[in-house]
Order: structure tokens, then C-alpha cells, then sequence
């Protein structure tokens, strides 16, 4: 079991995009606010290739850091391989699969929900009843969100038709937006932007999107309607409290990422606020409240959406 | 019969033209230095590099034109930098090329880096607007195709037959392809071929900015990491597609246009359930598979890669 | 001294190449009206000379004239605005472009575009004023030898050259060619321009020049008037330091057959085709074969080295028929061969002597076993090789292309011999040598046939032709249209056949 | 022209010694500009960036571990360019080697002790026919080589990423990487608590022998005359395109030696990010090389120094990671200037004019 950390702890976080990454940057986020907040030291790498990872992890594991947190999109089982040589740091990963004992906690982004209601909101608002999702690549946690994206859709409007698209890479914002264009041009007019570049697109052809991530509405006020936001606020503080008091363990802290705990939510609806007809806000406050509640699950599919 | 619906429509040759622009700059590009002797495999660095700097340029001075003026010049110090390096040095072209790259894309993120820090949302401008040219664009079906697009894809358009007439009835384009098939011949009828290729390798640096400024300015209108992604390899391959004959190349990059505006709309389509990794490789199994067909008549400019040392033999 | 002033003066030209000293206070006047003849062994620095002249080269020390004002000649752009122009030993010609577009090189456009009318407009002016006519439309790689000769000349005259410096401009130009050549040269001279012509065969020098120089290790050494007081044997000496003697041809007779081609047919397309190529040559026998340039000479030593897939025919050595030609077969069965390009097909200039010394035997157990270098072997068979044919180099593993024509020639002479051919195919084997080269080339060639082994030597050289075959056959577009033994063999009746006119017509 | 490059007669010894440092101060220098400009000291900057690299036990594997694959690689490059075979490719041939020795690694039915040999057979022999593939197009039809060995890598990677996003992808972690190789077949570690793994070994022992092969074997005789000249090795009886081919197969041979290195010793698996361009940085590697397999060794291990180095000193400092990119780039700049100077020196050159004494 990890040592009491000593006063000030020192968290390190390896990332292996660049910061820019819309999941990266929600954890880099949160981090830089408890850096902020709770008087911790924080560094960070961005852009680790996979080669690096573990070098880059080991690194920081030797100069002391007690908490090393990071992404991992296809550096998991690095990651976990790291962490049972440091069994005295704590570290903390995005994962698919379970924390490991002693020390590998998880996290994911189990941002489904809101997800679910914008998808809902598209479903309300698509005129062709045609909507659309382009996306990086089919991975689980990409899957999961399309899925809940277009099940919100067809829960308000059965006559709903799902688009995917996939460009093959996180980052090619030209390709996205062609991607977006090419799925507007068949018909969608409400799109789901889980990569950069599509929002772009929506706003050049008129049509409505759904961000992703983080609030994105300055990016195009008039296109942007809302969308799921993910803050790691609420995992970050509590595992930072964790390492600080010496009681960390290796757990899943998937949890803070729902709803409930404040670790997902819709994004502000800044001018669709008055935009928006009543009926659908309330409908979106309505199932947001069940989900608040518990009486009301958003199914998790990770399979590839057809 | 349900593909043909998809490709019959206005917005399906629209995008073939956008997708086909920066491909087109990059490959015209190389085409000149190619021609010269040149092979620049610093493309990818170079085109990364203007659409860094052109996107900077604009970000602060709210002109898009004063960004692409900086791209431009961004590409011609990649250019310049080739130059250096395998024309008055004579190093081999190939390391040259991959140093320029590695050299020219680490820089772009390093200075975007230092320009515009970590900021948690990426910074955008406001990107070109597709002009539409009066009376032409009300055309049906061709209108919005041709006639509305982004100034740069006319511009990208039209650089091809000048790009032509230059190289095949002007004295310079003699001279410079004179350059690129035998420059003993072209330094005794008085040519300097060193300067040539400067010249060759700056134009080609132009074209090259130009398309990475169409990158990060009119597709797209941020700077961010995979904004070139393979684009600049990709001119290098079009342009042996294209056999070094600009009409040839354009067509290339038309037919790679072609492919991928085509796989997005297949798989936006979901009537095919296969990989769409497949989509993904299809330009490239189809360009290696032409290649393979047209090869045989196929002839590099008979320099291409050899330094020329004026008093060495 | 002439009261004219002179078109061309160069004084005290030193160039120096690291320790090479190519030039060493070279002075050399021209007058109008003059044809220099330049002469020297191998090496001697003509070359280099002409090369500061057209600003090739940067010469490190020495001044130049040009019709009486001091020159600063930077490149060749420098010296075409001189008036000075230059065909190179090496033609400078694009091969894959038209003869306009070779000619349009370098030169001003107007209104931006390339001015043809005015390339058209010149080459009439030199047609009417020294006889020199060119297509402008053909590809380059479709002109024979002679008239991309030709048309270097012509994209020299066409700058306005007053000053014209031929290099080696009749190594591989037919008897015929060459006199329309110096036809062309008088022309020039009586126009009152100047003329620089570098060749190694003397004849020609004395036929065409009206004073020669004569350089040795990068020096002037004398300056001889052409008329009748000097001898060629004069020049000879002059020129080298050793002395001169022809070989002799002892008589012999023929043998057995060991070379015999069938039949041999060859595609075509931008080479001339080979059609129906019969060929017999006996033991101690040398065949020549003689032809304008691009009449299928190159094609038949392609076809016999194994170079050149044929489309059908035979080929027999040493009375075994082969059932495949390819280059690894032919050496098996006895075939040497010298080839027309010892720079790019014989030898590779890159590598070190001894590599380019066992190239073709490399897989023999002498030098490699198990796949494993042997490398002792190999450099000490390469240092025999090198004294036992008087190479000189610095050793076994000095870079191949460091070493001079001569001597370039006499180590393929070198490897090929090593192995005791019963067939040596010769292919221009003196071409590009000085005369003691040559000679060293010819002896080895007259050993052979004495020895008893079949030669096969290809020239367009028609005087090394006479003085070494037993019998020539002469090649015309593709087929051997006349044959005849030696004694009955003229400049006349070889020259017209190789113009295609046979006896019947 | 005034200033002029002239061949030297011979290189002395110093020379060689002293330029190579001379470039890679110019590097530091230029690059300390730009670590100036990020607001970091540069002296601070590179005291970190050296002694991460090299002060510790870990560094200094951590360095060698990371030179492994620019080994393999720029070996491979270095056979394929002797030939002429201008293979841009040890990147997808990487990429087909660790996936052959990530399949071969997870096989249960394969007896433990057969498993780390059959990896590297298997991952050799893929490299080699990803190799071949473009040689053949090269000797048969003439393809370019350049342009298809590059794209062949873009064609290799998303086959990869289909396969490992379908078929092969990891059942447990749902990830597109694949499963992990079995224990029996990850390679033994030299040192404990390093990753100083068999690979590293390999690495070691490949640059001599793959000098042996090319400076004291028929092949390698052949690979350097048909390079040099195709045409008059054919002359001499040389089967040029078999040789091209043979040269393509040891080449790919070697990047895929890369891939199970990687695999092997270090991840235990393939994902789509296994190589952060160990192909491409071959190139470089083998030129900076001059070609000469042995050379390939110090300069895998300068750029090492540098990779692991400038990351850990940008970390270490705030500049941006990306530096170390730009010092690479730099460094290859300036050593290829300096390389330069080892075989020509700059004269200057006087422009003729009068001689006085005439
Ligand atoms: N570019 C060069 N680099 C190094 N050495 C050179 C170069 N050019 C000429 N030399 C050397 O200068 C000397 C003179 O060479 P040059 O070519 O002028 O002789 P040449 O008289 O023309 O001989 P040939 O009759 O064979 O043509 C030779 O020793 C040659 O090796
Ligand atoms: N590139 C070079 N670098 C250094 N020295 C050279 C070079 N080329 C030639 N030499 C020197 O030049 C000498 C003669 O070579 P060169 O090719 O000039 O002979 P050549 O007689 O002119 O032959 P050719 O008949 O081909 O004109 C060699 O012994 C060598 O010392
Ligand atoms: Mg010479
Ligand atoms: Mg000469």
C-alpha cells in the first residue's frame, strides 16, 4: 500500500497525444485546476509516443512523483506493466478494464448520459430524420458514446436514421470536415462532432451540431446547441485526497464520471437557451432528472455501431 | 446503382476539388523541383510548416490574405533550406528531404508551442469563404461545382496549365528542364544550374505553402497536429503517377479525390459493411496498382537526385 | 606577330586539381583565321585547358584575352557572350528533347515564350554559311553519332561563336563525317574565326590545322607550324616520351572455327534492328567489322556479350552451340569482351581497382568460397594483373575511376585476358586513347591472333582496321552488306559500302 | 563563384573526430536559441538533457533500449540504398514483423522454448517479403521505388489497424491492440529492472555482421557493384535483379527484426502506435552512417541520446517536447555539413586576373 504522502504531493501526467486532444485536454484540465486548487505540484508530457510511454512513466516514477495519471488509447497494458514495478506510487489511468492491485487505479469517460440527452435533443431536432456521428476511430470508448448518441435519437423519434463516420485518426481536421460534409450532403442536418473539423462543417452548411468533450459553443454559437462535457474535476480531487491522506488503492474511479457525481454534464445552452422550444428542454430536464435520480439507465454498447 | 447516386451529385464533385486542392499545390510543387533534379522529400515538413506559419500570420493580423503571403514565405524557406543543402552542399537528396521534414515539423509544433501556448480550447480564426463567382455559379449542376469554391482551389486549378506553359514554351521552363535531364548541357549553354534549382526549389516551396496554408485556412481553420497528415508523401506519389507532367499529375490528385471523397461517402452511406480501413487504404493500393501499370513508359527526369558539382567529374 | 589582335591570348593558366596540376602556365594564342590543332598524350591537360577557357573551370592563376581586352570568364554564359564555343569530348545533349529544344537551351525568349522563328532564321545562316543542316523536330536519341556531332556544332555557331573549341570531335565520326567536318571547319576559318581541335589521331590534324600545339603533363611544350617541313613522326615524338613503333602483323593462318553467329535477329524500335547477322571467325584470325556509327555495331556486341536478348538466331563457341546468351554464358564458354564503354559498361568507376578486376569471377573458388570474400586473392591478383599490363595506379585499392583512359582500357584488357579467352570481342577498343595507348591496345590484340585465338574487333577507326584484320565486314542498317578479305579492302570500297551503296546497285 | 568546394586527396584522422563534434555543438548552439526563446536556460536545459540520457544505470538502458530499433532499421536501410533499392519502407516492414511475432508469440500450441526463435523467423520473414514486394515491382515493371515503398507503409498501417480493430483485437481490453504475446515468449531482460532486453543483444551483433556480409561476402561484393552500376555488374555476369531482391529480402529482413525486437522486448504486443517512425529515422541513421553498417551504431546511439534526452530535458524545463524534434533535424543538418567536409574542403577561390609579372 502506498506511503502517506508528505505534505505537497507531486502528480505527473503522460499523455500521448498533444495536449490539444479533446479527452487529453479535459484530464489536463482537471489537473491544472488542482494545481490550482489544492496546492499540488503538477507536471505534464504530452505527445509520448506509445514507444516512450513506459520510459516516460518510469521516469517520473523514479524522480519520486507519488500520483501518475494519463490517457492511454493504446498504451494500457504498458501502462499497467509500469505500475507493478512502482508498486509505492499510485497511478491512474483511463481503461477499459479493471483497476489491478496494488496501485493501478482506472478512470474512463463515462460521459454517456449527457451524451444520451443531446442525442435526444437531435432526434427532436432533425428535420430529414437523418443524424450523423463522425468519429475517430471505432474504439470502445468512442463506440459507447455513438451508440448512446443515436439510442437518445431513437428514443424520441423513431423514424431516426444514424450515420458513422470514422476518419482513422484523432487528428485530421481537414479529413473530418469532409467526413461531416460528406454525411450532410446525404441528407444529415443534425451531426454529432466527436473529433475537431465537423463542427466547422455544420456551421458552413447551415446545419446543427452536438459537441463533444468540452463546451465548444464559441467555436459556432449558432450551430453548437449543447453537448456532453466531460470535467475530471471530481475524479482528480478525489484521488488527490486519496494520495494526500495515504489511503490510496487501486480502484475503479469510473463512478466520478457520471452524472451523479457532477463528472459529466450538458453543455450550457448560451443562445439556444431561448432558441430551443420549451417542449424539448423540458423533456431533456425531465430524463436528465430520472438519470439524477437513478431511475433512469443509459445503456452502455461498445460494440461498433452499424 | 446506389454508389452511382451517390456520385452523381453536385456536393460529391464539390468536395473532389476541395479534397484534390492542397494535393494539387503539393504535387505541382514537387513537380517543379522534381523537374529540376530535385527530389524533395521535405514536403510533409514544409507544407506543416506554412500551415503553422500561415495560420499564425492570420490569427494576429485578422488577414487571411497577409497568412497565406505567409505561408508562401515559410515555403520558400523550406525550399531554401533544401537548396542549401543538396544543391550548393550536394548532399543527397533523399536525407536532405527527410532532415527538412523532421527539421520543419518539429519546428512548426515547437513554435506553435511558443506562440500560442496550451490553450484548452485551440484557437481559430475565421477561415476562407467559398467565392462564388456571379452568373456562373447559377449554372446548374457545374455552377456550384466549379463556381463556388474557395479561392485557392481556382488558384489550384489554374497554376496546372500555367505550370504547363511555363515548362514546355518559356526559356526558363527549357532551361530548368534542361536542368533536370542533363545539367552539363544546360551549365555549357550558359545556364547556371545551381540558380535553377534555387528557383525550381522555391517555386516548389511556394506551391507547398500554398497548400498547407489551404490546409489550415480554408478546409480548415485552425493549426492542429494531423493537419497535413501524409498529404505532402502522398504529392510525392501523385507525381510519379502523374509520369513529371503536370496534366498528368493534376489527374492524379484528381483520382485520388475521387477515391477518398468517395470511401467517406460510403461509409456515411453504411451500405457496405467492411472495415473502413479499407476506404481508408484504398488511394493508396489504387495508386501503387496504376503505378504499376503505367510505369513501364515512364521516365524520371534523368538527374533527378544526382548533385551537380561543376568541377567534378 | 600578327598585326591583328589576336581572337584569343591566354597567359600563365595554372589549374590545379588537389595535387593534380592539370595546367601548368599554359600560354595559347589564336588568330582569326587559325585552326589550332591541340595534341598530347592522355591526361596531358588539353581538356582542363579548354574547360578554364569556356568557364567550366576556375583557373587558380593566369589571364585571358579575348580579341585583346582582358576576359573575366565565370561559367560557360560568360564565355558563349564572348564569343567562345565549345563541343565537349562528352556531348552535352539532352537526349530526350528535340534538336530545337537542345538548341533553345539558354537562350532569350521573346515575349516571354521560346523563340523558334528565331532559331529557324540562324540555322539558315549557317546552313548558307558552312554547310551544316540539322531536322529541327527529330529526338536527339534518334540522331546517329555524326550529327549530334553536328548539332553541337550548330548550338555552338548559333551563339555567335568566333572562337570554336572542338574536343575529341572525331572519335567515333566516320571517314566521310570527319571530311564533312573539316569541310565545315575551313569554312569557319576563311570567315576569319578561330578553331581549337583536340584529337588524337594525327592524320586528321595534319589534314585539317594550320599550327599545333603540343602539351605534355600540363605544359606547352612546343608550337609547330603545319606544312610540309614536320612529320607525323616528328609530332609523334614531340608528343610522348617514349617512342613510337608500329606493331608488325605477322602472317598466319586461320584455323578452326571458334565463333560462329546464325541468323541473329534483334527487335527494334529505338535501336537498329539486327537482321539475319551471319558470322564465322577462325583461330588466329582477326574479323573487323566496320560501319558508320548507329549501323548495329553496338546491337552486334550487345547481342555476343549477352547484353542483348535476340529474337532468334545461333551462337557458337568453340564449336558448342549456347543454349542461352546471356553475359554469364558466354564467359563460361571462352568469349572475352571489351566493351565500347569502359566507363559504364566495362568497369565500375566507384569501386576500388581490385573489385572492378574480378568482377566477372568473383564466384570463382580463387577468390570466394562458401560465399566468403577472399580478399588476399583478390588483391594479389589484381597487383599481378596491374604489372603484368603495366597499369599504372597507385594499388589494388585505389578508386577505378581515378585512373586515366589508358589505363582504364588496359585493365579491362587486364581482366579479360586473365582468363584465356578463345574469342576476344573488341568494341572500340582505342577509342578516346593517345597513340601509345593504343598501340599498347593493338599489340595485345596481334598477340592474340598469333597465340592462336579468334578476335572480334569493332572500329569505326578505318585505319585500325586495315592495319590489324585478316578479313572486315562492314555493316549497313542492321545487316553485314559486304565482306571481304583484307588485301582487298579500300577506304573506297569499305567507305561506300558502309554509306550502304553495294557493288550490285 | 568565389568560395568553392574542392575533393581531398585523403581525409586525416582528426578530421574525422573533430567534425562530427563540431556539428553536434552547432546543433546545441542553434538549438539553444530556440530553448532561449522557451524561456528555459539553455545550460540547465542541456546538463539535463545529457545526463538523463547517460548518468544512470537507467538512463543509459533506457538509451540502448531505444537505439535497438534505429539499429534495425538503419541497418536495413543502409543494405536496401547499397543496392539502389531506395526503400522508404522499413516502416511497414516494421510494422509486418511485429505483427508476425506478436501472432507467432500468443500461439498456445507452440512449445515455450520454440516460441522467442520462431518469433524472430517469423517476424525476419516477414520483413523480407514486405521487402520484396516493391523490389519486384522495381525489377519486373520498373515501379518507382521510393513511391511505393512509402505508400506500401500507409497500406501496411491501416491493414494493421483493421486487423487489430476486428479480428485480432484484444479480447480483455477491447482496444485495438492486439492480445498479449504469451510469457514464455517475452524475451529475456539482461539487467534486472531495466528493459535491457534480447533485442538490444541482436542490435549489437547485427551491425558486424551485417558489415561482414557487405564488405567480405559474394553478396555483399554484389549488392555494392549492382548499386554502383547496374549496368556493368550485369556486364559481368551479375543477375541484377536477383540481387536487387536479395538485398530488399535482408532489408526487410532487419526492420521486421525491428517490429519483434519491439514486440519481444518491450510491449509484448502490437497496437497501431508501435513505431513512432523508427523507419523513416532509419533513414537518417544509415546516412548519417555514410552507408557503413558499423557506422550505423554510434549514430543509433547519438540519436538515442537525443530522442530520450531532449524529451526528458523538455519535460525537466517546460520547452516544448517537439524540440526534440527540431534538434534532430538539426543535428542531422549540420552533421551531414560536417560529414561533408571530411571529403571536401572549402577553397577560396581567386577569380583570374592579370599575372603581373608577364
Ligand atoms: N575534374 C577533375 N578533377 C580532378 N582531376 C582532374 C579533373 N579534370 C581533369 N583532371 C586531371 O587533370 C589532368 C588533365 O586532364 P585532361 O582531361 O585535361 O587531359 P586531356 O589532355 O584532355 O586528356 P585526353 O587526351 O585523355 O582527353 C589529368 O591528370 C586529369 O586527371
Ligand atoms: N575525380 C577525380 N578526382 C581526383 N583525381 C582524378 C579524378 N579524375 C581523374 N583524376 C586523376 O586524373 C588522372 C587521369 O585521368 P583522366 O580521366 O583525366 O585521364 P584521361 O587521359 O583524360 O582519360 P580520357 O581518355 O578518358 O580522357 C588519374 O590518374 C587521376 O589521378
Ligand atoms: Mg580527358
Ligand atoms: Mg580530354
Amino acid at each position: 500500500q502506498p506511503a502517506m504522502a508528505a505534505g505537497n504531493i507531486k502528480i505527473a501526467a503522460v499523455f500521448e497525444t498533444p495536449i490539444e486532444e479533446p479527452w487529453v485536454n479535459q484530464i489536463h484540465v482537471a489537473l491544472l485546476k488542482a494545481k490550482k486548487e489544492l496546492g499540488v505540484e503538477y507536471t505534464w508530457s504530452e505527445s509520448v509516443k506509445a514507444a516512450d510511454f513506459a520510459r516516460v512513466m518510469r521516469e517520473y516514477a523514479e524522480k519520486g512523483y507519488q500520483l501518475i495519471m494519463g490517457d492511454s488509447f493504446g498504451t494500457e497494458k504498458i501502462a499497467r506493466r509500469v505500475a507493478r514495478d512502482y508498486p509505492k506510487t499510485a497511478f491512474v489511468f483511463g481503461s477499459g478494464i479493471g483497476p489491478a492491485e496494488p496501485n493501478f487505479g482506472v478512470f474512463d469517460n463515462w460521459i454517456q448520459e449527457p451524451t444520451y440527452l443531446s442525442g435526444m435533443i437531435a432526434g427532436k431536432m432533425t428535420k430529414s430524420n437523418k443524424i450523423g456521428v463522425v468519429a475517430a476511430m471505432a474504439i470502445p470508448e468512442i463506440n459507447r458514446l455513438s451508440n448512446a448518441f443515436c439510442a437518445g435519437a431513437k428514443e424520441v423519434n423513431k423514424a431516426v436514421k444514424c450515420q458513422f463516420s470514422f476518419i482513422g485518426s484523432f487528428f485530421d481536421p481537414p479529413k473530418a470536415k469532409e467526413a461531416a460534409i460528406a454525411q450532410i450532403e446525404s441528407g444529415v442536418d443534425v451531426i454529432y462532432a466527436e473529433r475537431f473539423g465537423v463542427i466547422e462543417a455544420a456551421k458552413e452548411k447551415n446545419i446543427l451540431a452536438i459537441s463533444n468533450m468540452s463546451d465548444q459553443s464559441s467555436l459556432a454559437p449558432d450551430t453548437v446547441i449543447t453537448g456532453p462535457v466531460w470535467d475530471m474535476w471530481p475524479t482528480v480531487k478525489y484521488v488527490v485526497g486519496l494520495v494526500k491522506a495515504g489511503v490510496y488503492t487501486a480502484q475503479d474511479f469510473g463512478g466520478f464520471s457520471y452524472m451523479g457525481k457532477g463528472g459529466s454534464y450538458l453543455a450550457p445552452l448560451h443562445k439556444w437557451d431561448s432558441k430551443l422550444p420549451a417542449a424539448v428542454k423540458a423533456m431533456v430536464a425531465k430524463r436528465k432528472q430520472e438519470i439524477l435520480d437513478g431511475t433512469f439507465r443509459v445503456d452502455i454498447s461498445e460494440s461498433a455501431p452499424q | 446503382m446506389e454508389i452511382l447516386s451517390q456520385i452523381l451529385q453536385v456536393g460529391f464533385f464539390a468536395a473532389l476539388l476541395r479534397i484534390a486542392t492542397p494535393l494539387i499545390f503539393g504535387t505541382i510543387g514537387e513537380l517543379y523541383a522534381e523537374r529540376a533534379g530535385v527530389l524533395n522529400l521535405g514536403i510533409e515538413g514544409i507544407m506543416m510548416f506554412s500551415a503553422m506559419a500561415g495560420f499564425s500570420g492570420a490569427y494576429f493580423t485578422h488577414s487571411l490574405w497577409f497568412g497565406v503571403l505567409v505561408a508562401v514565405l515559410a515555403g520558400m524557406l523550406g525550399g531554401l533550406l533544401m537548396a542549401v543543402l543538396c544543391v550548393s552542399l550536394g548532399l543527397s537528396q533523399h536525407v536532405s528531404g527527410i532532415g527538412t521534414t523532421l527539421l520543419f515539423s518539429g519546428l512548426s509544433f515547437f513554435l506553435y508551442r511558443l506562440i500560442f501556448g496550451q490553450p484548452s480550447t485551440i484557437p481559430v480564426i475565421e477561415p476562407f469563404r467559398t467565392v462564388n463567382i456571379p452568373w456562373l455559379a447559377k449554372i446548374p449542376i457545374i455552377g456550384p461545382v466549379l463556381f463556388d469554391q474557395y479561392a485557392l482551389v481556382y488558384l489550384a486549378f489554374l497554376i496546372v496549365p500555367v505550370t504547363s506553359w511555363i515548362l514546355y514554351h518559356t526559356p526558363w521552363g527549357l532551361n530548368l528542364r534542361t536542368v533536370g535531364e542533363n545539367p552539363q548541357a544546360a551549365n555549357s549553354a550558359g545556364v547556371s544550374v545551381a540558380a535553377t534549382r534555387y528557383q525550381a526549389l522555391l517555386i516548389a516551396g511556394m506551391f507547398m505553402g500554398l497548400g498547407g496554408a489551404f490546409l489550415s485556412m480554408a478546409q480548415y481553420n485552425a493549426f492542429t497536429f494531423g493537419v497535413i497528415s501524409g498529404r505532402g508523401w502522398i504529392s510525392i506519389a501523385l507525381v510519379v503517377f502523374g509520369q513529371w507532367s503536370p496534366y498528368k499529375s493534376m489527374a492524379g490528385a484528381l483520382l485520388f479525390a475521387f477515391i477518398d471523397a468517395l470511401q467517406l461517402r460510403l461509409q456515411a452511406s453504411n451500405m457496405i459493411h467492411i472495415p473502413y480501413q479499407v476506404f481508408l487504404m484504398m488511394p493508396f493500393v489504387l495508386t501503387i496498382l496504376a503505378m504499376a501499370l503505367v510505369s513501364r513508359n515512364a521516365r524520371a527526369p534523368a538527374a533527378l537526385l544526382r548533385p551537380f558539382r561543376k568541377e567534378e567529374r | 606577330m600578327t598585326t591583328t589582335a589576336p581572337l584569343l591570348q591566354m597567359r600563365g593558366i595554372c589549374k590545379y586539381f588537389g595535387s593534380v596540376r592539370a595546367n601548368e602556365e599554359v600560354d595559347l594564342t589564336v588568330t582569326p583565321g587559325e585552326i589550332i590543332g591541340l595534341l598530347g598524350e592522355n591526361g596531358a591537360g588539353k581538356t582542363t585547358l579548354m574547360n578554364v577557357l569556356f568557364g567550366v573551370y576556375t583557373a587558380d592563376a593566369g589571364q585571358i584575352d579575348i580579341a585583346g581586352t582582358p576576359a573575366t570568364i565565370r561559367n560557360a554564359a560568360d564565355a558563349l557572350h564572348l564569343g567562345v564555343g565549345m563541343v565537349h569530348q562528352h556531348f552535352h545533349l539532352v537526349s530526350h528533347h528535340s534538336v530545337m529544344e537542345n538548341l533553345l537551351v539558354g537562350q532569350p525568349g521573346r515575349w516571354g515564350q521560346l523563340d523558334r522563328p528565331y532559331i529557324e532564321q540562324r540555322l539558315q545562316e549557317i546552313r548558307s554559311r558552312f554547310g551544316l543542316e540539322m531536322n529541327l523536330d527529330d529526338q536527339v536519341r534518334d540522331l546517329s553519332i555524326g550529327q549530334q556531332q553536328r548539332l553541337e556544332i550548330i548550338k555552338a555557331l548559333l551563339r555567335g561563336a568566333r572562337l570554336l573549341i572542338l574536343d575529341e570531335p572525331t572519335a567515333s565520326l566516320t571517314p566521310q563525317e570527319a571530311d564533312g567536318l573539316f569541310d565545315a571547319l575551313r569554312a569557319m576559318a576563311a570567315q576569319q574565326m578561330g578553331v581549337i581541335f583536340i584529337s588524337h589521331k594525327l592524320h586528321e590534324i595534319r589534314a585539317v590545322t594550320t599550327r599545333v600545339v603540343i602539351m605534355r603533363y600540363g605544359r606547352v611544350t612546343a608550337t609547330v607550324v603545319n606544312d610540309d617541313s614536320t612529320t607525323n613522326r616528328q609530332l609523334a615524338e614531340l608528343m610522348c616520351e617514349h617512342e613510337i613503333v608500329a606493331p608488325v602483323k605477322a602472317s598466319s593462318t586461320p584455323g578452326r572455327e571458334l565463333l560462329r553467329l546464325v541468323g541473329i535477329c534483334t527487335a527494334g524500335g529505338l535501336r537498329p534492328a539486327l537482321q539475319d547477322i551471319d558470322l564465322q571467325v577462325h583461330a588466329g584470325e582477326i574479323l573487323g567489322v566496320a560501319g558508320v556509327s548507329g549501323n548495329g555495331q553496338t546491337e552486334l556486341a550487345d547481342v555476343m556479350s549477352g547484353m542483348l536478348t535476340p529474337l532468334s538466331g545461333q551462337m557458337w563457341l568453340d564449336g558448342q552451340v549456347l543454349r542461352k546468351i546471356t553475359p554469364r554464358q558466354v564467359q563460361r564458354q571462352g568469349l572475352g569482351r571489351i566493351p565500347e564503354d569502359r566507363m559504364h559498361t566495362g568497369l565500375i568507376t566507384t569501386l576500388p581497382l581490385s573489385s572492378c578486376m574480378v568482377l566477372p569471377r568473383i564466384h570463382e573458388h580463387r577468390f570466394s568460397r562458401f560465399g566468403v570474400l577472399n580478399r588476399k586473392a583478390i588483391r594479389q591478383f589484381t597487383k599481378e594483373q596491374m604489372q603484368a599490363f603495366d597499369v599504372r595506379a597507385s594499388g589494388p585499392d585505389v578508386r577505378t575511376g581515378t585512373l586515366s583512359g589508358g589505363n582504364l582500357q588496359k585493365v579491362l584488357l587486364a581482366r579479360e585476358l586473365a582468363w584465356d579467352p578463345t574469342v576476344l570481342l573488341a568494341a572500340q577498343p582505342t577509342r578516346g586513347l593517345d597513340i601509345a595507348a593504343a598501340q599498347f591496345v593493338h599489340e595485345h590484340l596481334l598477340r592474340l591472333r598469333t597465340e592462336g585465338k579468334a578476335v572480334v574487333l569493332i572500329s569505326e577507326d578505318l585505319e585500325e582496321l586495315f592495319a590489324l584484320s585478316d578479313r572486315i565486314v562492314v555493316m549497313y542498317e542492321g545487316v553485314i552488306n559486304g565482306r571481304m578479305p583484307i588485301a582487298e579492302a579500300t577506304v573506297q570500297n569499305v567507305g561506300l559500302l558502309m554509306a550502304g551503296i553495294t557493288e550490285a546497285a | 563563384m568565389r568560395w568553392r568546394l574542392e575533393i581531398r586527396d585523403a581525409t586525416p584522422l582528426w578530421l574525422n573526430v573533430l567534425l562530427p563534434l563540431l556539428a553536434i555543438l552547432a546543433t546545441l548552439i542553434l538549438c539553444g536559441g530556440l530553448i532561449v526563446l522557451a524561456g528555459a536556460n539553455m545550460f540547465d536545459a542541456y546538463a539535463t538533457m545529457f545526463s538523463s540520457a547517460l548518468s544512470s544505470k537507467f538512463a543509459l538502458t533506457e538509451t540502448l533500449v531505444k537505439a535497438t530499433p534505429l539499429i534495425f532499421t538503419g541497418l536495413a536501410v543502409t543494405i536496401a540504398f547499397k543496392a539502389k533499392f531506395w526503400n522508404i519502407g522499413a516502416e511497414g516492414q516494421l510494422l509486418t514483423g511485429a505483427m508476425a511475432a506478436a501472432y507467432v508469440g500468443a500461439l498456445e500450441a507452440l512449445p515455450g522454448w520454440s516460441l522467442i526463435p520462431l518469433m524472430l523467423l517469423a517476424g525476419a520473414a516477414a520483413g523480407a517479403a514486405t521487402a520484396i514486394f516493391p523490389a519486384y515491382l522495381k525489377t519486373r515493371y520498373k515501379v518507382d521505388d521510393v513511391v511505393t515503398t512509402l505508400l506500401l507503409n500507409f497500406v501496411i498501417l491501416y491493414a494493421m489497424t483493421a486487423l487489430l480493430d476486428g479480428v485480432w483485437k484484444d479480447p480483455i481490453s477491447g482496444y485495438p491492440d492486439s492480445p498479449d504475446i504469451l510469457s514464455a515468449a517475452e524475451f529475456p531482460v539482461f539487467l534486472a529492472r531495466t528493459r535491457l532486453h534480447l533485442g538490444v543483444l541482436l542490435a549489437f551483433i547485427g551491425a558486424p555482421l551485417v558489415w561482414f556480409v557487405m564488405k567480405r561476402t559474394t553478396l555483399g561484393f554484389a549488392i555494392e557493384a549492382v548499386g554502383e552500376n547496374a549496368h556493368a555488374a550485369a556486364f559481368s555476369g551479375h543477375k541484377t535483379s536477383v540481387v536487387i531482391l536479395a538485398s530488399a529480402a535482408v532489408s526487410g529482413l532487419l526492420a521486421g527484426l525491428a517490429g519483434v525486437g519491439e514486440v519481444g522486448g518491450l510491449h509484448f504486443q502490437v497496437m497501431a502506435t508501435i513505431s513512432p517512425g523508427y523507419g523513416y529515422t532509419g533513414i537518417v541513421i544509415a546516412m548519417l552512417a555514410r552507408l557503413n553498417p558499423l557506422g550505423v551504431l554510434p549514430a543509433a546511439l547519438f540519436f538515442a541520446v537525443i530522442i530520450t534526452g531532449a524529451d526528458s530535458m523538455s519535460r525537466a524545463t517546460g520547452v516544448p517536447v517537439f524540440l526534440a524534434d527540431v534538434i534532430q533535424g538539426t543535428a542531422l543538418v549540420t552533421m551531414l555539413i560536417g560529414l561533408m567536409f571530411t571529403r571536401y574542403r572549402l577553397r577560396w577561390q581567386r577569380v583570374v586576373h592579370s599575372v603581373q609579372e608577364m
